[in-house]
């Protein structure tokens, strides 16, 4: 990857972190309700995948989907609008958090059922087969994900008809509170599993953005050629606890410690050092996503909440919710 | 089967409900590339209900999938094609199954369009044979309807004639909206008029199949004819029945009901689904408070017993609506 | 925990109805060996409604599992557990959950006593955080007690007090027929006076916590506070409202409701869960037809609206029943 | 094993297949109801297995499931009483085919949704840890239920908490029409995904009544001694089509021959001529389970239709089916 892309995807990274600092802050201020799952720390899984994508490939993410949503195109003022419930949310404030959509980027939503959104990743990809049209589909999911019955049908189904959809689980070793080793029969929840459907299982670490990239354009290009599925477990961790009202007292001080020094932005700075980019190209970098962040947060507290009647429409595609004649 | 609607055009021959389905798939797989269907053994098998015969001969397998047993994985698999461009008719194999992908009913597939503002559209059908009394059990008989009924958001259609199959299954495909479309077991054998070419049925208007000034019944699928047999020996006794056919649940046709009972002030529901959680109770309850002043007696529902469906025909004939409950309901009410 | 029951009968503190619950559930893991839980984060996290807190401290981890992200295993181990001789206590952490492991709550768990002709039991309690108002959205927030009542053979449980919590609970573990138990999300911050020991309420008796003589308002769990709230209001009026707290869906106490329709010939029902297949509709069936006689005004449900739940409060507040809306549908009424 | 032990076995499986072969005639002559799935062809699968457990042992079926009761302890009589919609059949004419069940022996039941019975038959063997019995559970399955979920989070949760628990695929190649390699990622849909789980996958053949045995006392053994469940899968082939509705034409001509060649009973008799065990000893045992199905067919169309009032009762623990107060 060269410096110039490794810079854009920094700088994107930094955007998500930035926003999701922010929503924690909004929450904090009351001005966000409901729940947040925030994906500060998984930045690069989304990033870097995205940046291995055509722009018309479908995605899929969980209600931990912050970074998948913006990784896409979605802008930290849409997504916070949404995290404020104002009108001008990228779902009207129908969705919330949990939620995230910008289907006119075909990043098709978050979903808040662990493990649904799998096999509807499997039907993009098969439509996209029936069409004819070279899409992928991708699937982001967490290690927990992995033991519902649903990762398995899709994982199945994929396989057998060797369909162009790319599952990638953001191992982050815990579920809510629970270290996802405890409940789980094998080590690498996702990984060891490809072998039962007959299909690649890799794993790579989610926190720098240039192998998750390289991982994701190795496995979309097989895919694309028509030789079927593939798994990829990125390791991760989060930042903050599982929603915001889990201060993750779980987890050892030395296990978050380690990994907070295995920070994605980190590492990407790094990278951008070694490459010899000058330090005030990264610092305008960073200094260019604070401003975004700051104005995203502005208008989204000044735009409108939305109209109460908003309740009723979007049901049935005519816009409506009549459910008699 | 690629004439077979030419065919008919001319020949009024009876048709089948079973053969209808497929015939009604057939039709719109014509003249829409995007309808694809998928399923257990619905291809060259064309489905243990023979629902799908025909198809898998006409289309050949890229549009007609079998599937491994994966009931998640089908109407989830669905619901993600049906939001990029195609529209899938996925077959759960009998409506109790749909307990297996209930969270695809439930939470995924009639909450997308809302929760994401408006921004993805659910073009599909899922199809499943629904109902008892051919001696299945517990797991294999049960009308789910009911179940469907409680989840905003998705169509539900329940055709009792093949007609009204070929008719309602066009308007469900060509429907932008998620459809459940409950196929009755019960009824797959029953002959009824070929539909017209280019057959399509709204959803949401229920059929007055039977005009009557006494009391109204109001039926669905395989209890449409349970009525009209109940309506039949109650006009020996000077019993006038009109019967409704509802033909789809969401959305509900009260207006039609309510007219009805203008006419007649009693009404009867006749649903085979459990009297707890049974459709009839939503419609009774919006007849208690807007058709109050209509009626002139107590609104009863015969419906099915609140048990699991029991094995032997004996037994099975307590649980399901018969024809004597019919009777007994409309008479009680008529002397009311 | 180990002697909050002792504390707690000679000090009349208030509890929550958060601590309630695991309060009702350590008081039969003490009387009994066999009572066993199950569920998602329920161990030493004590739930992520802390609705298992200090369980897994007093009763160690063979009694308190944590489990994978595995709906279906959690139920259906549970209920091969309750068919060998255990009561296991499932939690299934939201409502909307239950669609993920629906086949063992509809076809299985309430079937198989039927099936077999009687030579299985099936003691079990599959426990869940329900209802919205929390701006959770479309998938966490549902109230989806009426899913549960489509199906014969569940009994079905919805305390709205602290104090019935733990007697519910009590009834629930002690039942040896499968409970499923309904902890509503936006009731678990509120107090309550604490259960006395030993407190059980059996399930399918109602409570008519309000009397009044003019308006019968029948609730469930978290819209009977918001029913007492109504009636005071309507108070100001004049309108005299009584208000039954069904507290089970099955058994249902229609008598109860009935007999309070005797003294006051009005009925409204106030329930969460949407208009369309809600419970409201199941009960005013049976109103519409053994109480007919009773009415002296149509009957009217204060029901959810037939859509997914809203994000937004703004929309939420569109959506769930309101105070507002439980005193214009009695004052509505109060005139007829 | 002892050719005592053999030919107590093979007269069990001539039993199942000879009652199986009546409710097969009773069926054409109208006398059964509903649908029947006949394991004619899998005797050895359930009569083997039977033979490596203790009698308290705990075993859940399927739909296809009249060799399971019988191999239990389930009398012809009572399950064709049961086809036969007769007061005196197993579940009192309230179950039917697909349920048989005899849970005084601990045969608690055969389920008629694929997959379903799985996690309950992890659960009977938690509730064995638990009350420290030293019982195993086994759930035996069709290749078809390894591809739905439950099969998944049965077989994960099971290894989780390392339980006595058996997994017994019998693979008779098709689920309904469609042959289980057209939809099944790897080739051995049950043993190729034992790894994914951390745990032991055999394969045996299936209609070898011996080596089931073995191989199910071998892993009975592991799995009593506490170190887990473990996945068995038996080859097999049904003599007739999925179920009565159904011709199995869609099976090659070849392959149902060479199947067929290679019956349980001939396998079994074969290995009794090879002990010395003399000709009219076997025939006594065919001829005692002709008797013994004779007769049972007698029994149960000379007994009584359940009272109607049936029909109202069982749903409660109180014997009743109140739902209103
Ligand atoms: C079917 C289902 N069960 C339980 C939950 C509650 N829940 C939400 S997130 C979560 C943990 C998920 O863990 P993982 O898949 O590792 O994702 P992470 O949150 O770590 O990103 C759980 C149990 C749910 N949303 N859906
Ligand atoms: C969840 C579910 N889906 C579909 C069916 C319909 N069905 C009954 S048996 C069967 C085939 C099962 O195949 P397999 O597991 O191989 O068992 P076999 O019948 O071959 O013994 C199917 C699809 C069902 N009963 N349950
Ligand atoms: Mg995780
Ligand atoms: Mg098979």
């Amino acid at each position: 990857m060269d410096s110039a892309e490794l810079l854009a995807l920094y700088e994107r990274m930094v955007l998500i972190r930035r926003t999701e600092k922010a929503a924690h802050d909004l929450f904090l201020q009351g001005l966000v309700k409901g729940t947040t799952h925030l994906a500060a720390g998984h930045e690069a899984i989304a990033v870097g995948a995205s940046a291995a994508l055509r722009d018309d490939d479908y995605v899929f993410a969980t209600y931990r989907g912050h970074h998948h949503a913006m990784a896409r195109g979605a802008t930290p003022e849409e997504c916070l609008a949404e995290l404020m419930s104002r009108a001008t949310g990228l779902c009207r404030a129908k969705g919330g958090s949990m939620h995230l959509t910008k289907a006119s980027v075909n990043m098709l939503g978050s979903y808040a059922i662990v493990g649904a959104h799998l096999p509807m990743a499997v039907g993009a990809a098969w439509s996209a087969r029936l069409r004819g049209t070279g899409q992928l589909a991708v699937a982001f999911f967490g290690d927990g994900a992995t033991n519902i019955g649903a990762f398995h049908e899709a994982l199945n189904l994929a396989a057998v008809w060797k369909l162009p959809v790319l599952f990638v689980c953001e191992n982050n070793l815990y579920m809510e509170y629970t270290p996802i080793a405890d409940v789980t029969a094998v080590s690498r929840p996702a990984a060891d599993r490809a072998p039962a459907y007959g299909i690649p299982g890799e794993v790579v670490d989610g926190n720098d953005v240039v192998r998750v990239q390289e991982a994701v354009a190795r496995l979309a290009r097989r895919a694309r050629a028509g030789d079927g599925p593939a798994v990829l477990e990125a390791e991760t961790y989060r930042h903050f606890g599982h929603s915001r009202t889990d201060p993750a007292t779980y987890r050892p001080a030395e296990e978050v410690e380690r990994w907070l020094k295995h920070d994605p932005l980190d590492i990407a700075r790094g990278r951008l050092v070694e490459d010899g980019v000058p330090e005030e190209t990264v610092t305008a970098a960073d200094e260019r996503a604070r401003t975004v962040v700051q104005e995203a947060v502005e208008a989204a507290k000044s735009a409108p909440p939305p109209d109460p009647r908003e309740a009723f429409t979007d049901v049935w595609a005519d816009g409506g919710a009549a459910w008699r004649t | 089967m690629a004439d077979v609607t030419r065919e008919r055009a001319d020949d009024p021959r009876p048709i089948s409900y079973r053969d209808a389905v497929a015939e009604g798939i057939a039709r719109e797989m014509r003249r829409d590339p995007s309808v694809v269907c998928l399923g257990e053994d619905i291809g060259a098998a064309g489905g243990v209900f023979k629902t799908t015969a025909g198809l898998h001969e006409e289309f050949g397998p890229e549009r007609v999938w079998d599937t491994p047993i994966s009931e998640q994985a089908i109407v989830g698999a669905a619901m993600g094609a049906a939001m990029t461009g195609m529209r899938p008719v996925a077959e759960i194999m009998f409506s109790d199954f749909l307990a297996c992908c209930w969270d695809y009913l439930a939470n995924e597939i009639p909450k997308v369009r809302y929760m994401t503002g408006g921004q993805v559209t659910v073009p599909l059908v899922v199809r499943t044979a629904n109902g008892g009394g051919l001696g299945f059990g517990a797991q294999h008989s049960q009308a789910t309807e009911n179940w469907a009924l409680t989840v905003p958001g998705l169509k539900i259609a329940a055709p009792s004639t093949p007609a009204d199959v070929v008719g309602m299954m066009a308007a469900a495909i060509r429907s932008d909206d998620p459809v459940v479309f409950f196929e009755h077991k019960g009824l797959l054998a029953r002959k009824g008029a070929p539909p017209p070419p280019d057959h399509v049925v709204e959803l949401g208007r229920a059929a007055v199949v039977r005009a009557g000034a006494d009391v109204t019944l109001v039926a669905l699928a395989s209890m449409v004819p349970v009525a009209l047999a109940a309506a039949e020996r109650l006009a020996e006794e000077d019993i006038d029945v009109e019967i409704v056919d509802l033909r789809s649940l969401v959305p509900l046709d009260t207006a039609t009901v309510l007219a009805s009972l203008g006419r007649t002030s009693r009404l009867v529901t006749v649903e085979e689904n459990p009297y707890q959680g049974g459709w009839g109770a939503t419609l009774v309850s919006v007849v208690a408070d807007e058709g109050f002043g209509l009626l002139d007696a107590p609104v009863r529902r015969v419906a099915g017993e609140c048990v699991p469906l029991p094995f032997a025909d004996a037994l099975e004939e307590q649980v399901i609506p018969t024809v004597d409950k019919v009777v007994a309901a409309v008479r009680s009410l008529a002397a009311y």
